[in-house]
């Protein structure tokens, strides 16, 4: 069972993994991985654009590999896009496998590759003494650690 | 026709999302046809180049005909 | 937010993973594993024992280092007893931080301890030619090299 | 009174999940009112003891009273 989507409405993750679980019967363990946009000092709001031509079909190849390189039976990878507001889901990541180890790995692995190398680029608007702005969020040097984890 | 789309910060660069440009164009075609700023930019190596959706490797060996459309890639955000 | 449970009835992960995110505001991720008794060949059930006075003092202590080592917001440990049929949720752990290599390794960490060095003793009833015999699990040895992981 | 606990396969070895032994109990006099391979499985040091529910770094050190809980542990299982 494989699931791969860009939203571009507010998502309930648990209503995504509900039936993710059911379709794939005889897993041994499912491990999922939300992130939701944090409540960060004065950010009011957080919009993420993304290029359709390189971006779906960039997460259905993370998913390809993530296949390769793991023993999975189900993936759901669900990564949202437009304007959202503190405490909204943005990415919803579940692995089913047999074994928990799959699972985990899977995840982190598909996490790793969508912060540091899925095609989204990321603004918040911030409140400050002037007003409200937009600002650029840039790569951290933590998500190019990560990612290098799975080079080997 | 040749569409230009501007993602991420580059279209702040542009002042817009997308820009359209007369066909053809070749790398030193483009760049001339740009803001300098936008200009100077996409020759960064971080900056990556797409047409009709797929990366391009080579950037100066772009040759874009009526139709095509140019995408101008800034560095992801992480998290 | 800590919530550490032995559950001696069927639960549904779901029920318990919202209320957990909700109660975490200002989260960053959410991980989650949960592990349900796989359909093997010939298996009809599994019984998990435990002892009392060690078996839910040690996932508190597991909890306590999980705090520890990891900057966790918040921390669900869910353990099933008693007879569990195949399909049935065995284990759920969820860890709620403010980034998400928190949230996955602290996952990853409780359920390689929760396997390998949690009071549990598990044994399958196996239906074969001469009917239903009751046959003990033993440690495997992919459980204690995970354990090792943690070592350092 | 002295009640003792098998878990896992233990209890398979003694046929019941708990036996009651008289007070008091030292190592050698709890060996003794065992049957013969539950007495023999405790020595092993993968098998652990517990009394009041604190485990026994020390398990030939064990004295146990009128009322006292011994659980004998053996490895527990993984996935």
């Amino acid at each position: 069972m494989r699931d791969i989507r860009l939203l571009t409405q507010m998502f309930i993750p648990g209503t995504l993994i509900g039936p993710f679980t059911q379709a794939n019967p005889g897993l041994g363990g499912v491990c999922t991985f939300v992130g939701e946009v944090r409540f960060d000092d004065g950010v009011e709001a957080l919009e993420l654009t993304h290029y359709e031509p390189l971006t779906l079909p960039g997460m259905h190849d993370l998913a390809d590999r993530a296949f390769d390189r793991f023993e999975l039976m189900g993936l759901l990878m669900v990564h949202r896009v437009g304007v959202l507001r503190p405490g909204e889901p943005i990415v919803c990541v579940s692995a089913a496998a047999r074994h928990r180890r799959d699972a985990i790995d899977a995840v982190d692995f598909c996490m790793d590759h969508l912060k540091s190398a899925a095609w989204f680029w990321k603004r918040e608007k911030r409140a400050n003494p002037n007003g409200r702005e937009w600002h650029w969020i840039e790569p951290r040097a933590d998500d190019t650690r990560d990612l290098a984890r799975w080079q080997s | 026709m040749i569409t230009v789309v501007l993602l991420g910060k580059l279209a702040d660069l542009a002042g817009a999302p997308a820009l359209t440009l007369s066909a053809p164009l070749d790398w030193a075609g483009l760049k001339a046809a740009l803001p300098d700023a936008l200009a100077t930019a996409i020759d960064d190596p971080r900056n990556r180049v797409a047409i009709n959706g797929a990366l391009l490797a080579d950037k100066a060996g772009l040759q874009a005909v009526e139709g095509d459309e140019i995408a101008f890639l800034p560095p992801v955000s992480g998290g």
